[in-house]
């Protein structure tokens, strides 16, 4: 099972490198969407630092969205989905090594660029610890809620508008604890319970969404 | 009974606006689904002789 | 041994079959035939567990397939219309993961073995978006010359854009399984000679 | 022999009765015929609930009469989440059993939850201006409803993209259920964020905080929207069962795909 797993992971991040580009992409998107807002609000340090947390969680959470038709349109696409319908080991295992691979691809590199953004709207120190905790504890249930979506939506049309509506309202309590831990950690309050309902939500994804995500292929390939 | 009269009663003790407002829309909404049900029926009928 | 118990399949409100049956025994390959729209395709992929029948069962070796899940999927090898050929990776790395995705992890020498079986020697590390599509057919087809564990093929149009080399590769591979006692179903426009095999026919009349 | 008679044949021939009117065709008379009782029920309800909101209950020593807005606010929010419940409920059943009419029934559903979500945030609005001086307050219940609203148009917007109304249903069903899933936790979570508004007047644990009379009136009115909800999905499950019968028609003409 472990080694289908990482068969699964192998084959996604061996494509991922392939194209270089897309993956590149979705980091500079990132960077873009942080850094247009104080050039739309102004660059004044106490108002930045506000407000800080909650546009690079919210461009973290653009830019992870914009990036799940990578995980099964393509394969969708040229039949290579199907054949991880017919395989040797639980679909689950496919969805959870796709969505893994997904993550490693935009999640972590998401969380580990975001202090830099961070220092462009003068956070302190503890705030971007908070930060980089919240974004990796935060970024897999984004890859995982995501996957729902992104296989829900699988050859229907105006899929990435559709992808954005049904996958947001479900991205809420990870963007309030999300951001909440980064604005706690500013005022120098423990985020200790932001963390860890963060890893509720994670643990409780896990168990759920690969669920969803086969129910929905399935469906796709009917 | 709430209300001297029916001035009153609509001017709702100042927050005429808000109640009427709140309700109006109410009762627009309700009416609004009705009527796109009879026309979704109609154009139902049209196209395919089918009974609504 | 590959049974359709009272299969009934509906695709866009038409109701395509119903009571279809059949059993297939080790050693017999399964052709079906019907015009276009007739349900062939639906017919393969009900079989192999990818779409769901409206009524009727699958069964395998006499339980329900559905129900055996990867089980099932570990005994089968399934090649439908599209190649899933992944343009940004290379023949022997398509046809490597492509058996490892069925439990059937294969050394190096015996993938670029099968591939030049195919015609594709000298190709095996060509990204295959530069590969035509023939030869991305035939990439795809690879997969039968290490199938020998798989005892059930559902192929679709296997001969389908193959020039006549490969169409003779195709059904010798074909022939040694079903001598193997493997069982095939394959839907195909051109005839099938296979000599030594048995060859049901099922005719969907759509 | 059509579709039609397969489903019905064949449930029967399982001895399932109850899935008889599982089959749309012979739900189509029924629900028909049951449409009347729910809108007199509706209106019965809501007149008594009108009655009592503001006739009988007292005024409210802070709002003023501000707060009769309530008679529609609190059933139009409760009945914006039941009906997700509902939807979510019979979106499942329909994934289980393979049913068709379930999934009619959850499209039919959507429309109306939709609409008892917008009228919770407007209604909402015109309660928070005199209230707490802002249109648009970013209170817990609010913020919760609008993106409940998202929820539900994320469902019809799926539903509405998929063209095989049976693929259509499944995946529905499976938003549904994974939304349902979720409602309590954005509920949760932007409860947490925001503590601005008082805790919800009317909570299963605590005892009503307010006259009685009120309290009456609520819910009175909270059984006219149910009444009113149920009249509407059956009326729509009708449309919907009659277009996918005309879909399906079409398509046995024209020959449908491989």
């Amino acid at each position: 099972m472990l080694a289908s797993l990482a068969g699964i992971i192998e084959r996604d991040l061996r494509l991922a490198f392939r194209r270089k580009g897309d993956v590149a992409q979705v980091l500079v998107f990132f960077v873009i969407v942080a850094s247009l807002f104080p050039l739309g609000t102004g660059a004044e340090p106490n108002q930045l630092r506000a407000m800080g947390p909650g546009v690079v969680w919210v461009a973290a959470l653009l830019a992870a969205l914009l990036s799940l038709n990578r995980l099964f349109a393509a394969d969708y696409a040229d039949g290579s989905l199907e054949q991880m319908l017919i395989a040797a080991h639980p679909l689950a295992v496919t969805v959870a090594g796709k969505t893994i691979a997904h993550w490693l691809t935009t999640g972590l590199p998401l969380t580990l660029l975001a202090p830099l953004l961070g220092v462009q709207y003068d956070l302190p120190g503890a705030a971007l610890g908070a930060l980089v905790a919240s974004l990796a504890l935060g970024t897999p249930v984004l890859s995982l809620i995501g996957a729902v979506g992104a296989a829900l939506t699988l050859g229907t049309r105006g899929a990435a508008v559709l992808l954005a509506l049904l996958v947001l309202p479900l991205y809420v309590p990870v963007l309030v604890f999300g951001a909440g831990a980064v604005g706690a950690a500013l005022a120098g309050l423990p985020h200790g319970a932001h963390l860890s309902l963060l890893g509720a939500f994670l643990v409780f994804s896990t168990v759920f969404a690969p669920w969803a995500t086969c129910a929905a292929l399935r469906i796709a390939l009917d | 009974m709430n209300w001297g009269s029916v001035d009153g009663f609509f001017h709702m003790g100042g927050y005429g606006l808000f109640v009427w407002g709140s309700y109006g829309v109410g009762l627009l909404c309700i009416a609004l689904e009705v009527i796109a049900l009879r026309m979704r029926a109609r154009r139902l009928a049209r196209t395919a002789g089918g009974e609504a | 041994m590959l049974q359709a118990e009272s299969l009934a399949c509906e695709r866009g409100g038409r109701l395509l079959f119903k009571s279809l049956e059949f059993t297939l025994a080790p050693g017999t390959l399964l052709r079906v035939l019907g015009p276009n729209g007739a349900g062939k395709t639906s017919l393969l992929r009900i079989l192999c567990g990818l779409a769901r029948p409206v009524a009727g069962r699958v069964l395998w070796s006499g339980e329900d397939a559905h129900a055996l899940g990867e089980e099932y999927g570990r005994r089968l090898l399934y090649l439908g219309h599209l190649s899933a050929i992944k343009e940004d990776l290379t023949p022997r790395e398509n046809l490597r993961f492509a058996q490892r995705l069925v439990g059937l992890e294969a050394p190096r020498a015996a993938l670029d073995e099968a591939l030049a079986r195919l015609g594709l020697a000298g190709r095996e590390d060509v990204p295959a978006r530069y590969l035509s599509q023939g030869q991305k057919r035939r990439a795809a087809l690879a997969r039968l010359a290490l199938s020998r564990a798989l005892p059930l093929w559902i192929l679709d149009e296997p001969l389908a854009a193959l020039d006549v080399h490969a169409i003779d590769t195709v059904l010798a591979l074909i022939g040694t399984h079903l001598a193997d006692g493997g069982m095939a179903v394959l839907t195909s426009h051109q005839e099938i000679e296979l000599a030594s095999a048995s060859i049901l026919r099922l005719v969907l009349a759509g | 022999m059509s579709t039609k008679e397969l489903d019905f044949g064949e449930h029967a021939a399982r001895g399932e009765w109850w899935l008889r009117y599982a089959a749309p065709q012979a739900f189509f008379p029924l629900a028909g015929r049951l449409i009347p009782y729910f809108v007199v029920l509706a209106v019965v309800f809501a007149a008594c609930g009108l009655y009592l909101g503001f006739f009988v209950a007292p005024t409210d020593f802070q709002q003023g009469e501000a707060y009769r807005i309530i008679f529609l606010h609190v059933p139009a929010a409760w009945m914006s989440m039941f009906l997700y419940v509902v939807m979510a409920l019979w979106g499942a059943l329909g994934f289980v059993l393979n049913t068709r009419l379930s999934g009619m029934m959850a499209s039919a559903i959507a429309p109306t939850g939709a609409l008892f979500t917008f009228i919770a945030l407007w209604t909402g609005a015109l309660w928070g201006k005199p209230t707490w001086g802002t249109w648009w307050v970013w209170d817990a219940r609010l913020t919760s409803e609008l993106i409940l609203l998202f929820l539900y148009v994320g469902f019809i917007a799926l539903k509405a993209s998929i063209d095989d109304p049976r693929r259509a249903d499944r995946a529905g069903a499976v938003l549904a259920l994974v939304g349902v899933v979720n409602v309590p936790i954005i509920y949760f979570s932007v409860q947490w964020w925001n503590t601005l508004h008082q805790g919800a007047s009317v909570s299963l644990t605590r005892s009503p905080s307010m006259a009685t009379t009120m309290l009456w009136g609520m819910l009175l009115m909270a059984l006219a929207a149910w009444m009113y909800a149920i009249a509407v999905c059956l009326a729509r499950v009708r449309l919907i069962i009659r277009e996918r019968e005309r879909e399906m028609a079409w398509m046995r003409e024209l020959g449908g795909g491989e």
